[in-house]
């Protein structure tokens, strides 16, 4: 385990971790192109929690979802092609 | 949300697989037989478990800037660890898992709860529900490998290492042939989607009873 | 500007001691990794070759076997009894096309050039393919033959075992061109 | 290698070892993002995209960093950080040249970070009993790309009329697009004797 190899493997993961945050910071920085907004794909059936687009509390979203499409199918109990 | 109720949640009502829906590349990559699986649940609890705790450490050192890559790090070094281990000791297991045991780093949720959850509550909650998702996971990819492997192999395979191998074979001198299908990729898929679905049914059906009482 | 200074010194920790972790991490698996591989050779080497007696058998032992470079033999391991007398040796293949990558076989090799048995060292075959390890009657096929191409495949699982037969086919050629005294 | 083990190696890797129905790599935006062809095409061709750029990438520092210095069990945490940092330019690079083609596929970029296919093919690229020379690894590349592609517009165009099947309620959403993909998946294990 010499040093030159701890060495280069810090250095490594440095420059790396170094280049992603430079390039989380360049992106953020860049304006998006002219009228070109997001499309208006939003995450509603995208299930990745841990992509920087979707709203923090993404996980209470989904149960929600959950949640009311159980309650409407009660209430639509009633509904004959429910 | 009691420590209970933290720790539950992870089983029944956030349960990664059933209810999220999130990590499918190793639960379907790695349940053809029990032992992978259950060699990949203890693997991803221990990695959600520590990365937890540690991210819950480190979260006031860390500017905001530099949250996302420094969680990445800790959550590869932790997987580079089990990694290596399972390599020197457990070759067998290795073989098994190959390539999913490194995906454990881009498995969704762990990132998601390092950043949802573990940044924001201390030490204790945080390890409670790493070890609840990671309880849970374990026992969803458990069933459908127990599943795959039961009807497509007419084996169960409990561990291996070496010669030592403990493996029920269930046919008595092959009653039954098994449907291999289910050990091949489609099955997988289907066997998955089937699971999804009779779950999806049980809570029906459990609301419904719950609403009909109520009302 | 002080806020960049410190930045630059968190991700300097965090690599640092990440980069420190996994370095001492792998000084203690680096041997029991390497251990795993010459246990197994050494395990089916004493199987084999009963009268070899169980000790550590060194991985480069192919320093001066010919033309070893372009052929799919790996390594030569050569089974010597206490005696030192040659019984046969073992030879490390590289399986070429078998379905899922990357297979590698050992296969025993007695002096007069029949196969006395062989085993999976890398093997990552999915679906049925998976149980061809286990799969006595296509291993006691081939073992005992000095030439493996009247050997029929497993049904099913035709990828995996062709590709074995191609492996323990290697070896064997290997053994006849350059190792039969 | 010489080219007609190439294509048959690129012809392998859209269909035989196509990285969704038999690797079981990039599950999650297989899931998630093909309710519509049109944003099934987005992901694709990001995944194109990024896919080819972060293994080359990532092929290049194992040959010249990793190897050499005998650390290649740094691979994880140097392939998964290369990664990530790839799809940050990339987004920032199409944000400024090409506004056109952000439009289609800008929203996927950061999706793509956490899709395991990127870093699973990077993986096995540099796997020792592969074997890889850089002519490989492209080819193999594109192909599983080609073949993600492929995949997951044909399982959109599906999905689309899924959402007007009458589905039994309990089946409704992914658990039937698990199952259309398991039937899927039997039709590509057609493919397999083809090479």
């Amino acid at each position: 385990m010499n040093f030159t190899s701890i060495l280069t493997m810090t250095l490594l993961v440095f420059g790396l971790i170094f280049f992603y945050a430079i390039g989380i910071y360049l992106n953020k920085k860049t304006p998006l192109p002219s009228g070109c907004d997001l499309p208006s794909l939003k995450c509603e059936h995208c299930t990745s929690t841990s992509c920087s687009y979707s709203e923090p509390n993404r996980v209470e979203q989904i149960k929600t979802e959950i949640k009311n499409s159980l309650k409407n199918k009660n209430s639509g109990e009633g509904a004959i092609n429910e | 949300m009691t420590k209970k109720q933290n720790f539950l949640k992870g089983i029944f009502s956030e349960n990664p697989v059933f209810v999220l829906i999130l990590g499918m590349c190793p639960v379907l990559g790695v349940t053809s037989t029990l032992f992978g699986a259950l060699g990949m649940g203890v693997a991803f609890t221990l990695v959600l478990v520590l990365s937890n705790i540690i991210v819950s450490m480190i979260k006031n050192f860390i500017p905001n800037e530099v949250r996302i890559p420094s969680f990445i790090v800790v959550i590869a070094t932790l997987v580079t660890i089990v990694q290596l281990t399972m390599q020197a000791y457990l070759p067998d297991l290795y073989n098994q898992l190959g390539i999913f045991i490194p995906l454990i780093v881009v498995n969704c949720v762990i990132l998601g709860r390092a950043e949802a959850f573990a940044s924001k509550n201390n030490i204790l909650d945080s390890t409670i529900d790493g070890l609840g998702m990671g309880i849970g996971y374990t026992i969803a990819i458990a069933m459908l490998a127990f599943i795959r492997e039961l009807f497509g192999a007419g084996t169960l395979t409990l561990f291996m290492y070496g010669d030592v191998n403990i493996k029920f074979n269930l046919i008595p001198n092959n009653a039954f042939e098994p449907i291999s299908i289910l050990i091949l990729a489609p099955g997988a898929f289907i066997t998955l989607g089937l699971l999804l679905g009779v779950i999806n049914a049980i809570k029906f059906n459990i609301e419904n009873k719950k609403s009909v009482g109520r009302s | 500007m002080n806020k960049y200074i410190h930045l630059t010194l968190v991700l300097l920790i965090v690599s640092g001691l990440s980069g420190l972790i996994l370095g001492f991490t792998n000084e203690f698996t680096k041997d029991a990794i390497r251990q795993v591989k010459l246990d197994n050779i050494n395990k089916n080497m004493n199987k084999w070759f009963p009268s070899v007696p169980l000790e550590n058998k060194e991985e480069n032992a192919t320093a001066d076997y010919p033309d070893l470079s372009d052929k799919n033999v790996v390594n030569i391991y050569e089974a010597k009894d206490i005696s030192d007398t040659l019984e046969g040796y073992i030879l490390e293949v590289k399986a070429p096309d078998s379905y899922g990558g990357g297979m590698v076989l050992l296969v025993g090799i007695d002096t007069e050039g029949k196969v006395v048995g062989f085993t999976y060292l890398s093997f990552n075959e999915s679906g049925p393919g998976a149980n061809v390890r286990e799969n006595n009657s296509f291993v006691n096929r081939i073992v005992g033959k000095d030439s493996v191409n009247d050997v029929d495949t497993v049904t099913g699982a035709t990828y995996t075992s062709t590709a074995t037969l191609n492996g323990v086919q290697i070896a064997l050629d290997y053994f006849d061109k350059n190792l039969k005294e | 290698m010489s080219t007609s083990d190439l294509i048959k190696l690129g012809i392998e890797a859209i269909l035989i070892q196509n990285v969704i129905l038999t690797q079981f790599l990039g599950i999650c935006p297989f899931m998630g993002v093909s309710k519509k062809s049109q944003s099934a095409i987005g992901m694709g061709l990001a995944v194109i995209f990024v896919m080819v750029i972060s293994s080359g990438v990532t092929f290049v520092i194992n040959d010249l960093i990793l190897q050499p210095n005998k650390i290649t069990y740094l691979q994880t945490i140097v392939f998964i950080l290369v990664i990530s940092g790839v799809v940050q330019f990339v987004e920032m690079f199409i944000k400024k040249t090409a506004p056109f083609i952000y439009k289609t596929l800008g929203i996927y970029l950061p999706l793509i970070t956490t899709n395991c296919a990127i870093l699973g093919i990077a993986l096995i690229n540099v796997q020792p009993e592969k074997e890889f020379g850089y002519a490989e690894m492209f080819v193999y590349t594109i192909g599983i790309s080609i073949g993600f592609t492929l995949v997951i517009y044909i399982f959109s165009t599906i999905r689309e009329r899924l959402e007007n099947a009458n589905v039994p309620k309990a089946f409704k959403g992914t658990p039937i697009a698990l199952i259309t993909a398991g039937i899927m998946s039997i039709i590509f294990l057609g493919f397999a004797g083809l090479v």
